[in-house]
């Protein structure tokens, strides 16, 4: 066999995305008639059997409350939990268990931030900075805790390719900025920020930094160690996991100087009437009884995701991204929204004269499930001057035939609604 | 009840059986889009925020007016299926007394398929338009000189 | 048949129980080779099979993220979760769904109420009052924001049997309380609180209230209405739901002029760089994805509950907490803590000179599972003069036989570290 | 390396023995609280916060002296139990210099069936009391005096 056979050197790739795609099972059913298509994994992804087994597994099994107790229940789930505690400091590269803190969804954990760091360090006349291409969970919690503080909020400008350009952040990253928060994957474009040399600027200047990495998880490896990053966060259920459950990254050292914003069981060392003292971290930050079964879940999607390989969902997901701008960019009323040179698998676009919705829904009757609106960035749309785009984002378990029946299913909605001749 | 204009019920069993003879879901939409074609939509300073249905992905905005103990709404949307499903309100409720209004139950949407606009939660907006209507609806009853 | 022949009146019920703990797989074990007898409900409950598979199923087909999606999966999820939310406003009593938040449990809805009601109500030199009795999410929370804004925490004293008397609750609402805090039922004494009467004393001299109702939901009934209380919170773990879930009912007047704490998606109207617009309630305090699939167990599990009926619920755990008073009564060694007249299915009792932790490790090497130490209530535990307890919880399904197990298996215990005489 | 006192691995392998003549969970616990009987344990000054074992349940003061290069420890509980726990730290650890201590695996607990006590989270406190041991071996290396 020579090299120009690429029907042997392929061979091996092929079983794996059909094997893959089996042990999900969301993935197989019809929707109006057809067999369901799903393209809305940056809102939220599905689940492997073997996410949703261990989960059922704890509940059937193990169930008990964490911590303090001494029954054998309550020993299993206290392992099982900061086991899982220990995978995520692997899995992202972080250095000891004090710097993970559970908790309900990427949005909690930069609230968390906003308000216990905000509280200890932003004063009158401080900057806030963070980009045009922000979801609303990185954006809104800022602009409470500079309302209550008297920092100043600062947005880094998008251009029209939809990426925010790294001179403007050198530029806008100065004596006055105090955090620098952004998304590292844009939910609404797909633009990859260079996350690493952001990171490195604001640090040459002083500047604390987050990184929102809701988009990032189940795409990309994330080394925290590498990236030098101060906070970052996540959500289970963007990475295969479950619902109810994120992560908020802390660098140990800056952690400890956290006061809690949530007060109750666990998170205590001790409590009189007059006065209490916290625990330590991690549990000062997790008041009260957590999401066990929905970490257990979390621990499962981290193994389900390795036992996968990044470098095999890397290519995968590059390939199909590659084949959906190629198709979506055939259908001449497309126009895309955002054209970033570094993109993950996320494709915004509109049709002028047709509102998302109704391709939306005119999708969904075809078994296409992508997702229409703001994409919570609606200080990004008004950039646009729309109101709204359709967005098709992937995962590796899609198909280069779903892509084609996308294709075939707007070109139908679009005959229905007049913008495209009969054939 | 009221005899002229025809029942609701009547209209929605009328608008159900033309949806029926349509033989699958492009033409049923086809046909939704088309009536929403015929809908008049609101002169622009009519699209207020007091106007704006909350709730919708679409943009619906919606008003009433109540004449002689009658209800008549005009409403514009900025997308073909909400401006369908405002013709499907506009046929089934204009003309009708806020009492009838209120008594009336709009199944129309399941009947012809249509159940996943009606859902709760805020992609769209027809919980809203009839939250609308039936609000409006009341305020007319409760107003003495409409009855 | 006359009335002397108790077992036929009795046929009806004995079938019940044992259906009904068929249902928890978590209950059929073997724990260091005895069958497992789980005493440890007011830490969490198991799980009956339905709210497990309703999860399951929500994972295996209607998985999405909720709200704004107009795909077919999203309007499910969507459904199913404002469904749940529906329900709940009716298993609780109250009047419309503006009144039912999604927390991530009971520590979580009371930080809410602290950090939104109280920045907004509470000034320097104003009084909370909690009672001697509080689980420490219902204290901590309030200290921090009486730190915060000058108030001051006072307390109602506990008595020597474990009761709060409402002649002290009077003397102490007065006019510079703001709100009163309580738990309705003691995690660690089981002390059943008059509820109705300490809302109804609050409430005429214009004071807030917040009922703890952790302890409470999977044992009695809830009617907000006719309490008329102002906030009410509990977790869906500890009625047989699963973890990572909460409620926060509050009164919708009341609600309405609350500021929200969390900022993201899907609690948001418009967002502009310059400011932004809340959403209705209820999304208005619901930041980010919500527990979709944890807010689906909460409603299987108001079906469960629902489907067994709070009379035979009620009946039998009073049995169950009488007999298990005998039966532990009967051990002289054992010394309770709280005695109260009006109690939940929870016992605590010391040994003394035995740490409780000893006794505990003693019961589980058993298989019996009950939870020692502070209970989450360590100045409660201060004013017993003890470190902690052994606490025995029950729920409708344990069994008398499990009773007599612990009785035996403390004696055994007890025997090991020569508190007892070999027999 | 050391030869006087026995290693420690010969101890726990001494120690792991002596636990299984024993027939069940009942003797093995009677065997373990009985060890703890023979623990000194502390005076009441040296029960200080500092010495304070965090992640107890039971409340566990330890101290630790190096002299010699040879550890030293004391300690002392409110329970029964985590004193026999303490017992059998004392027994592996005191009178071993402080490179072995940190080159050793403590797996005695597990061997005899106390895994529990072991796990992570905070019911117990053998974790933080290896942990305390460890810090202390490890300052101990690091103070010139001592080696
Ligand atoms: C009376 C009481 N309040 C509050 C809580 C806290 O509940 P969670 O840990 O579910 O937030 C508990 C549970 O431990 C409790 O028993
Ligand atoms: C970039 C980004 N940040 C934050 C979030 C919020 O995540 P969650 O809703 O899980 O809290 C999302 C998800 O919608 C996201 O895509």
């Amino acid at each position: 066999m020579n090299q120009s056979e690429p029907t042997e050197c392929k061979a091996p790739q092929e079983p794996d995305w059909k094997a893959i795609r089996m042990e999900f099972p969301a993935l197989h059913q019809q929707v109006n008639d057809s067999p369901l298509v799903y393209f809305d994994h940056a809102a939220t992804a599905q689940k492997p059997r073997k996410v949703i087994d261990a989960m059922t597994r704890y509940y059937e099994l193990d169930n008990a409350n964490v911590h303090r107790g001494v029954h054998h229940l309550s020993q299993r789930a206290t392992r099982a939990y900061e086991e899982a505690r220990m995978k995520t400091v692997r899995f992202i590269g972080a250095e000891n268990p004090s710097e993970v803190i559970f908790t309900s969804g990427t949005t909690a954990s930069i609230n968390l931030v906003a308000q216990s760091w905000g509280s200890a360090h932003l004063k009158a006349g401080d900057e806030v900075l963070v980009t045009g291409l922000e979801h609303h969970a990185n954006l809104v919690p800022w602009q409470m805790i500079c309302t209550r503080t008297g920092a100043h909020l600062k947005i880094v400008p998008v251009n029209d390719l939809g990426e925010v350009s790294t001179e403007s952040v050198a530029q806008m990253l100065h004596s006055k900025t105090r955090i620098f928060a952004f998304s590292w994957i844009s939910n609404a474009l797909g633009t990859i920020n260079p996350a690493h040399e952001w990171v490195r600027l604001a640090h040459e200047k002083g500047i604390t930094t987050l990184i929102d990495a809701a988009q990032v998880v189940a795409h990309h490896p994330i080394d925290v160690h590498g990236l030098g990053v101060d906070f970052l966060c996540f959500s289970a259920h963007k990475m295969m996991g479950p619902t109810g459950v994120g992560v908020l990254y802390g660098k140990k050292s800056i952690l400890e100087t956290l006061e809690p914003m949530v007060g109750g069981g666990d998170m205590i060392d001790e409590v009189t009437y007059e006065k209490s003292t916290w625990a330590e971290l991690p549990y000062r930050l997790e008041a009260g009884t957590p999401n066990i079964a929905g970490v257990i879940g979390l621990s499962a999607a981290i193994d389900f995701l390795e036992s996968i390989g990044w470098s095999y969902i890397e290519r995968r997901e590059s390939e199909l991204l590659q084949y959906a701008l190629l198709k979506l960019g055939s259908i001449p009323q497309i126009r895309f929204i955002g054209q970033p040179n570094n993109r993950a698998g996320v494709i915004s676009f509109v049709v002028d004269g047709v509102h998302p919705y109704d391709l939306g829904t005119l999708l969904d009757e075809q078994g296409i499930a992508l997702r229409t609106g703001h994409h919570c960035a609606q200080p990004l749309m008004r950039h646009f001057g729309i109101s709204g785009t359709c967005r098709v984002s992937l995962a590796l378990y899609n198909t280069f035939e779903e892509i084609d029946q996308l294709e075939k299913a707007l070109i139908r909605a679009l005959r229905l609604m007049g913008k495209v001749q009969a054939q | 009840m009221s005899n002229l204009p025809s029942t609701m019920k009547s209209i929605q069993d009328q608008l159900a059986a033309d949806f029926e003879y349509l033989d699958d879901w492009e033409e049923r939409y086809a046909y939704l889009m088309d009536l929403g074609k015929d809908v008049q939509g609101l002169p622009l300073e009519e699209k207020t925020t007091d106007n704006l249905i909350k709730g919708c992905q679409s943009r619906v905005w919606l008003t009433t007016r109540c004449e002689n103990n009658r209800m008549w709404m005009s409403a514009d949307s900025e997308a073909f299926i909400a401006k369908g499903i405002i013709a499907l309100l506009i046929k089934v409720f204009n003309g009708q007394t806020p009492a009838d209004i209120l008594n009336e139950t709009f199944d129309l949407p399941d009947r012809i398929g249509l159940t996943a606009h009606l859902s709760p939660g805020r992609a769209n907006g027809l919980a809203g338009m009839l939250a609308r209507i039936r609000h409006d609806a009341s305020l007319a009853l409760a107003t003495p000189n409409n009855n």
